[in-house]
């Protein structure tokens, strides 16, 4: 589906992210962790277009996509969330949403100003698709709703419904849980789990173990921009190198379970 | 020590805390339970005077905070190490570290014996004291600001979520630093969303909830409640 | 019960301009309460006082167009004054249909050139000053000239008249280079660009004060020879600025006020310092004389409303004037428009102001 | 050759000014992120207090320059304490609105006072500097020694202020970390109006050194303004080398413009200088040192 | 009371009010005033479109405005254009240069932006000073034509003007609404609220924000195109950046990104300042302070004001209704419910 082949990101002298391969598979979930800075961010910007990368190649679908634009990347397909997602706290969750659709509609500006049917005809689709993308992630009773009244745990799930309404086909979720409670964690989890469920790509950077160990299909460890690991959780839990640099040695010990952090 | 009566605070027409009252007695570690919103960082803010309550009363070793600049509560010796550490990141590692004395600034010798603890907690500080701030990982920045915290002498150190975004290696080396803190005799009330970790270290702790404390007792009893352990542990 | 003509009057109140502006509403407004003081002009038998009305429009066409619709439909002013020629031109595309007289104080040729039937164009052109400035200068210093006048509209057209006026009588024009009087703050560099062709006269020339720096600077830089000053500077108040007559040795440029000789200015000059407590300038002379004219023209026409009556009766008007009400000496207002005086030049000497004869550009002594 | 130098020496008097006007309103928008459109009226203002000292109050020219120095330095903290700290969590919008309020008041109250009339300050030592003019070709009023002299002193005696002191250490802290300054005991309010405070001494400062060979008059803040916004951004907004290199170069270019190309057209080429260096360098040449 | 009737209603009693205006005041100074008004407005719709919905300041836009006003003036005087196609010209103009500069100066961010407009600005300016040959220089252009007739209208009386301004400031807030209520307009607004996330949702940035800064200034244009016709007198000094300064307030004291604030404002200041001409040279005494208490009391405008307020009672309504769900659900089990379990 996706595969970066020898990506480098260097910022002046820095290598944030140094000589890193990797794959995305079709329907499964690839999680990205690693201490802070290892280059996690920086890695998911490479692969989305926001950095252009110093070297190496992402291909999609086999395709060549490197140094593509974000928003060609996301015609392409491929949707993500950021660490902290502003909305518009005084407007409506699904007004919210509504831009999201926009890539996929054709109406132009002079559509809008002349009213043409077209325009009118995108304007429902981008309802619709909203209105599909919250139910999606289970928040249909709050559609009306002002962004600013609800919790933070919804504003995640716009979040995540904003990236579903570009309609891709591969979505890269940067700590999705950052600042939510064990309890509420469970509840993203599930939504990510039920998105690859769905068919589509996932990729997924988290510090939460728990979450991690418990639903990436691959995991992917990165430091100080190198990636020094990679395989199945359990396989990435027992790489001495990991637990050295970033998991500490009573993880092993304390269990994914309780060392949920 | 510091104690906080029927605290009460809005933004705008939303009401962050109800009501709250909590007290710390000297040298205990007092933790604070609460989810994402729960209020936790709003209280602190209030206790440190950068938040007007609508209502309550805080105080500190029997002085009333009402009203007083977050500078005099500073010099008053209660210091609050705030969520996202807010360092300054343009500035050396030393200099950040030094402007945590600012209040002391009259008694420079003593503030150099506490820089030489600090970097006797943190060795990995005293290599970068030249470096600017920002410049340093995640992990190293958060020593930086519980240094600085210190640097201001705290009798009652308040420390919001040091342990957030930081990898699981890193959160284990922070709570241990506050555990070593707590024992050389500060006063501790300490907010984290992660309960297990920080019951450990705990003497006491409260749980907020939508701006209300719910819940008030020792580590083990905290422990020992299932919905405790179902919101804040993760079965 | 008498009866009120309102005066209109917008200019610049604030801003750079705002002196200027203040200096010729001031003319006016001395003019009106020496009528009024005086019982008012009778008009159709009846006395009338005047009143004047002066509207801030920040030196900008568009509100001087707005200010004019008020001061018409309001105050139903039969003669609205500017000072500036953005709002005259904006004023003449309405004028004669709203049926209001401008009474323009600005000498750019155009305002008369158009057509507009309803203007007065206060000064009188300048070109009566250029032969006598060679004339001078050239004669004083030699035939190098350095032209280092301001660059907004009046001093560019002045310009245009002076250069070719220069060649003609025979000298060169070794530099030129205009600057901007009045957004500028620093000259050196534009007058050392000057200074470098070494020319035997500059022509310089913007406000007053500016003009005094550019003067000075010049001097700083080692300039010897004469100076020709555009009208629009005073010699009074450049030297005011430069602390004495002795930088502008062998400067020349329009008589000031103050200093001219003839009979009836003194006078003005006398009862301008009693009401204001300073020196009248040439901008509330002219206006002054103006709406004395104006008054005048009211009183033979025997209408306070017909523009076109009143300004038709302007040279019987300023005819009939005693010296002291026409300090600006106006002989009279021609088909145009546009005003004909008889000029007063005046050359530095000696670290003296020395009147100067327009006609045959000789020292008056 | 001398008078290619003679544009060096032109450039720099200029330059001096400019930096010091652009100084004041690097620090504010640097550390209080108020694009201070009044900075203008403050540089008006010193004037006017330095010209009332000397005239009403006869005080020599060093002492009516302290004096306008401190009296503007009081109308900035003023202006910080009526209005800006009170728009501190608006966006900086209203500031600017708010700023362009106050410097139509502060005009309006010059021009109220001392009227629209061009006024002067004598200059101190009208003298030139005969050896220069002798030696080399060169003319240097003693006056724009002065202004370049002063300007140097100013400049190195405000670095050392902000680097060396422990009032300085909290300014830029302040800049980089507001609520991060409140928490280690800094007095936020205090280092505003000190921030403030500066700010309107240095636009004063400059004035005085400056009008002795040019004009007093309640615009007078309108034409260097602009200028002083263009070098904070040429020079990267909130950096204090920037501010300083910045004027150095508008007064420059300037000065070679006016004397090279035309006077009529150095403004043109002081502000294409500027578009063609954002083009090539979006962040300034400096990038913020206050961020 | 329905968002939607209520605003129909709102904009009919605007448009009667508009057309009866001028025979309810006692002359024509007002409708002249309220014509300019009306002119300003629909340059600062425009400049709203930038600022309040696409989060960028351009202090350039009075430049713009000069620089449809130049259009008109100079094809209509020099080069005997008929004005309705000059008046075409002047926004196609306008939003040619626009884009030009568009493209140069929306790399930049913020502080930056907008004072690098302020240069462009500025530099406009000074072109049109310094090119004589071209623009008239400081002499500025006199006597353009009044808009041709259409038909039997003709538009030779300050009256006429009136409602030709009224209809264009009508069809501008039509095409205006259509505008910021599209896909597109979402997008522009996106922008604002954040250019990475915008990006990652498929909106192109550059061509995004180009076309915003292109509509915008095209208002400008044809605003000053409109001025040319009516004023028919121009000077450098209408691309002074204190005229855009004029517009910000105006838009700043009507309400930001709202539709009807920028006209609401132009109407009010124009009025403010009028009014307050009796003050002579202490005008700015009193308008300085009152610009700075209304950013200070008023921070949001006149609409948005109201607009707040609306929304303000909706939201303690709903965080009423939460909190009693939450006691509800508190009392029922002891513990707060998960939201989605
Ligand atoms: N735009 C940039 N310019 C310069 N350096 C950068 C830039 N972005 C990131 N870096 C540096 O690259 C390194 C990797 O940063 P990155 O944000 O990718 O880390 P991360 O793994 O996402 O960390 P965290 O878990 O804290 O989010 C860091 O040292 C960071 O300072
Ligand atoms: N400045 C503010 N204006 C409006 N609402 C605010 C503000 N700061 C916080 N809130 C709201 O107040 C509530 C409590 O926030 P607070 O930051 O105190 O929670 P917390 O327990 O510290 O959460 P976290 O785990 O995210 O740090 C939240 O709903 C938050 O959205
Ligand atoms: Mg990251
Ligand atoms: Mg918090």
């Amino acid at each position: 589906m996706l595969e970066v082949s020898g990506l480098t990101k260097r910022f002046g002298g820095l290598a944030a992210v140094k000589d890193v391969s990797t794959s995305f598979e079709r329907g499964r979930i690839t999680a990205v962790i690693g201490p802070n800075g290892a280059g996690k961010t920086t890695f998911f910007n490479l692969v989305a277009g926001a950095y252009r990368p110093t070297e190496g190649i992402v291909r999609l679908d086999g395709e060549d996509v490197t140094g593509m634009r974000p928003d060609r990347m996301a015609m392409l397909g491929l949707a993500r969330s950021f660490q902290t997602t502003t909305l518009f706290e005084d407007e409506s969750v699904l007004d919210n949403l509504i831009v999201g659709h926009r890539l996929r509609t054709r109406s132009t500006l002079l559509d809008a100003i002349l009213n043409t049917a077209r325009a009118r005809a995108d304007n429902r689709e981008c309802r619709r698709k909203a209105e599909e993308a919250l139910s999606f992630v289970g928040l249909d009773h709050a559609a009306d709703r002002v962004v600013a009244d609800i919790s933070q745990e919804e504003k995640k799930r716009v979040a995540f419904a904003l990236a579903l309404a570009t309609e891709p086909r591969i979505v890269l979720l940067d700590e999705p849980a950052g600042g939510v409670n064990p309890e509420e964690t469970a509840g993203l989890a599930r939504l990510i789990r039920k998105m690859a469920e769905s068919g589509l790509t996932v990729g997924l950077i988290e510090h939460k173990m728990g979450m991690v160990m418990g639903l990436a299909d691959k995991v992917v460890v990165l430091d100080h921009g190198e990636k020094i690991a990679e395989g199945t959780p359990g396989e990435v839990s027992r790489d001495p190198k990991v637990i050295e640099a970033y998991l500490g040695a009573d993880f092993a010990l304390a269990g994914a379970g309780h060392a949920a952090m | 020590m510091l104690r906080c009566e029927g605290a009460t605070l809005d933004y705008g027409s939303y009401r962050a805390l109800d009501g709250v009252s909590v007290h710390v007695e000297a040298g205990e570690l007092v933790v604070m339970l609460g989810a994402n919103g729960a209020g936790k960082s709003s209280l602190f803010l209030a206790i440190s005077g950068l938040r007007r309550l609508k209502a309550g009363a805080i105080r500190l070793g029997g002085r009333d905070l009402a009203g007083a600049k977050p500078s005099a509560i500073v010099e008053a010796g209660l210091v609050h190490c705030p969520e996202g550490r807010k360092l300054f990141p343009g500035m050396s590692v030393e200099k950040n570290l030094r402007l945590g004395a600012y209040v002391h600034r009259r008694d420079p010798a003593r503030s150099e014996e506490i820089l030489d603890e600090v970097f006797g907690m943190f060795p990995i500080l005293r290599e970068k004291r030249h470096d600017p701030a920002g410049s340093l990982s995640g992990g190293q920045q958060q020593m930086v600001a519980i240094g600085r915290a210190l640097m201001g002498r705290p009798k009652v150190l308040l420390l919001d979520e040091p342990s957030l975004g930081l990898a699981p290696l890193v959160v284990k080396q922070v709570l241990e630093a506050v555990k070593a803190i707590n024992a050389a005799g500060t006063t501790v009330l300490l907010a984290e969303q992660n309960a297990f970790a920080a019951l450990q270290i705990a003497d006491r702790a409260y749980v907020l909830e939508n701006g209300r404390i719910v819940m008030e007792g020792e580590p083990a009893t905290l422990l020992r409640d299932e919905g405790i352990r179902r919101a804040y542990i993760g079965a | 019960q008498q009866e009120t003509v309102t005066i209109g009057w917008t200019g610049p109140l604030s801003g750079g301009a705002a002196l200027y502006g203040k200096n010729t509403l001031t003319g006016l407004e001395m003019s009106a309460k020496e009528i009024n003081d005086s019982g008012g002009v009778q008009i159709g038998g009846k006395p009338h006082k005047i009143a004047v009305v002066g509207l801030d429009d920040k030196y900008s066409p568009s509100e001087a167009a707005v200010n004019a619709k008020r001061l018409r439909a309001q105050y139903k002013a039969p003669v609205v004054f500017c000072p500036h020629s953005g709002g005259n031109f904006a004023m003449q595309a309405f004028n004669e249909q709203d049926g209001f007289l401008i009474g323009a104080y600005t000498s750019v040729p155009q305002m008369t050139e158009r057509g507009n039937k309803l203007t007065f164009r206060i000064p009188p052109s300048f070109a009566g000053y250029i032969d006598p400035f060679i004339k001078t200068t050239m004669g004083s210093f030699g035939k190098k000239l350095g032209m280092a006048g301001a660059d907004h509209d009046y001093a560019k057209a002045w310009a245009a008249l002076m250069k070719p006026a220069w060649t003609k009588a025979g000298g060169t024009v070794v530099a030129e280079n205009a600057m901007s009087y009045n957004k500028d703050t620093d000259f050196y560099s534009g007058v050392s660009r000057v200074m470098a062709g070494n020319p035997d006269v500059l022509f310089v020339g913007g406000a007053s004060e500016p003009t005094a720096l550019v003067i000075k600077q010049a001097r700083e830089l080692g300039f010897q020879g004469g100076f020709m000053i555009m009208d629009q500077a005073k010699l009074d108040e450049i030297a005011h600025v430069l602390g004495g007559y002795q930088q502008l040795e062998g400067a020349m440029g329009v008589l000031p006020t103050v200093f001219d000789p003839r009979p009836g200015t003194q006078e003005f000059v006398g009862r301008f310092r009693k009401a204001y407590n300073r020196d009248p300038g040439s901008e509330a002379a002219y206006n002054y004389a103006a709406l004395n004219a104006v008054s005048e023209a009211m009183k033979l026409a025997g209408t306070t409303s017909d523009a076109a009556k009143i300004l038709a009766k302007l040279t019987e008007a300023f005819k009939s004037l005693p010296p002291g009400r026409n300090p600006a000496h106006i002989t009279e207002v021609d088909e145009r428009g546009g005003s004909n005086v008889r000029l007063s030049l005046a050359y530095v000497k000696g670290g003296k102001i020395v009147p100067v004869d327009a006609a045959t550009g000789n020292l008056m002594n | 050759m001398s008078l290619f130098f003679q544009q060096v020496l032109n450039g720099l008097t200029l330059g001096s000014v400019y930096s010091l006007v652009a100084l004041g309103l690097t620090l504010v928008y640097g550390i209080l992120h108020i694009p201070n459109f009044s900075h203008g009226a403050l540089f008006m203002a010193g004037a006017y207090a330095a010209f009332f000292a000397s005239t009403a109050l006869g005080a020599n020219y060093w002492v009516a320059l302290v004096f306008a120095a401190v009296v503007t330095a009081g109308i900035a903290v003023l202006s910080e304490r009526l209005v800006f700290s009170r728009l501190r969590d608006k966006p900086p919008l209203h500031d600017m609105i708010a700023a362009i309020g106050l410097l139509l008041l502060i005009e309006a109250i010059a021009q109220a006072i001392w009227g629209a009339d061009f006024h002067r300050l004598r200059e101190p030592y009208p003298g030139i500097w005969q050896w220069l003019r002798i030696n080399a070709g060169l003319v240097m009023p003693i006056q724009r020694g002065i202004i370049i002299a002063g300007a140097v002193v100013l400049m190195i005696a405000l670095h050392l202020f902000l680097t060396r002191t422990t009032t300085g250490a909290t300014i830029i802290a302040m800049a980089q970390n507001r609520e991060g300054a409140s928490l280690v005991g800094i007095d936020l309010t205090r280092v505003s109006m000190i921030t403030f405070a500066i700010s309107g001494a240095l636009a004063a400062v400059a004035a005085v050194l400056f009008v002795p060979i040019s004009l007093i008059f309640p615009a007078m803040g309108n034409l260097v303004i602009l200028k002083a916004f263009v070098i904070i951004i040429l020079g990267g907004m909130g950096s204090v080398p920037g501010a300083i290199l910045g004027g150095m170069v508008i007064g420059l270019v300037e000065s070679f413009g006016a004397f090279y190309v035309s006077t009529d057209m150095k403004d043109v080429i002081a502000f294409a200088a500027l578009v063609l260096i954002l083009s090539l360098r979006p962040e300034g040449l400096f990038p913020g040192y206050a961020r | 009371m329905s968002g939607l009737l209520s605003r129909r209603t709102l904009a009919v009693a605007a448009i009667l009010a508009g057309l009866v205006y001028p025979f309810v005041v006692p002359n024509d100074y007002f409708v002249y005033v309220m014509a300019l008004a009306y002119i300003y407005a629909i340059a600062a719709l425009g400049l709203n479109l930038m600022l309040g919905y696409t989060g960028h300041l351009n202090l350039a836009h009075a430049a713009f405005m000069a620089i449809g006003a130049y259009t008109v003036g100079i094809l209509t005087v020099d080069y005997g254009v008929p004005y309705w196609i000059a008046f075409l010209l002047a926004g196609v103009n306008a939003a040619a240069l626009g884009f030009v500069a568009g493209i140069i100066s929306l790399r930049l961010k913020h502080h930056y932006f907008s004072i690098f407009t302020l240069c462009i600005g500025i530099i406009v300016w000074l072109v049109i000073e310094k090119w004589d040959g071209l623009t008239h220089g400081v002499v500025g252009i006199m006597g353009i034509p009044a808009p041709t007739g259409i038909g039997p209208i003709r538009f030779d009386t300050t009256l006429a003007q009136y409602y030709l301004i009224l209809a264009m400031l009508a069809l501008a807030l039509v095409v205006m609404d259509r505008i910021v209520h599209s896909l597109t307009g979402r997008a522009f607004m996106a922008i604002r609220n954040g250019e990475p996330l915008a990006e990652a949702l498929g909106v192109p940035l550059m061509r995004t924000k180009v076309l915003s800064f292109v509509i915008s200034v095209a208002y400008a244009g044809f605003a000053g195109a409109l001025y040319a016709g009516f004023v028919r007198f121009l000077g450098p000094s209408i691309a002074a950046e204190t005229n855009a300064f004029d517009m910000i307030a105006f838009i700043l004291v009507g309400g930001l990104g709202t539709l009807s604030g920028p006209v609401i404002g132009a109407i009010m200041l124009t009025w403010a300042t009028q009014s307050l001409q009796f003050l002579q040279d202490y005008r700015l005494l009193v308008f300085g302070p009152l610009l700075i208490l209304l950013v200070m009391f008023m921070p949001k405008g006149i609409i948005g004001t109201l607009k707040a307020r609306q929304a303000r009672e909706a939201g303690e309504r709903a965080s009423a209704a939460r909190r009693e769900q939450a006691e509800a659900d508190a009392s029922a089990d002891g513990r707060k419910a998960p939201a989605h379990a």
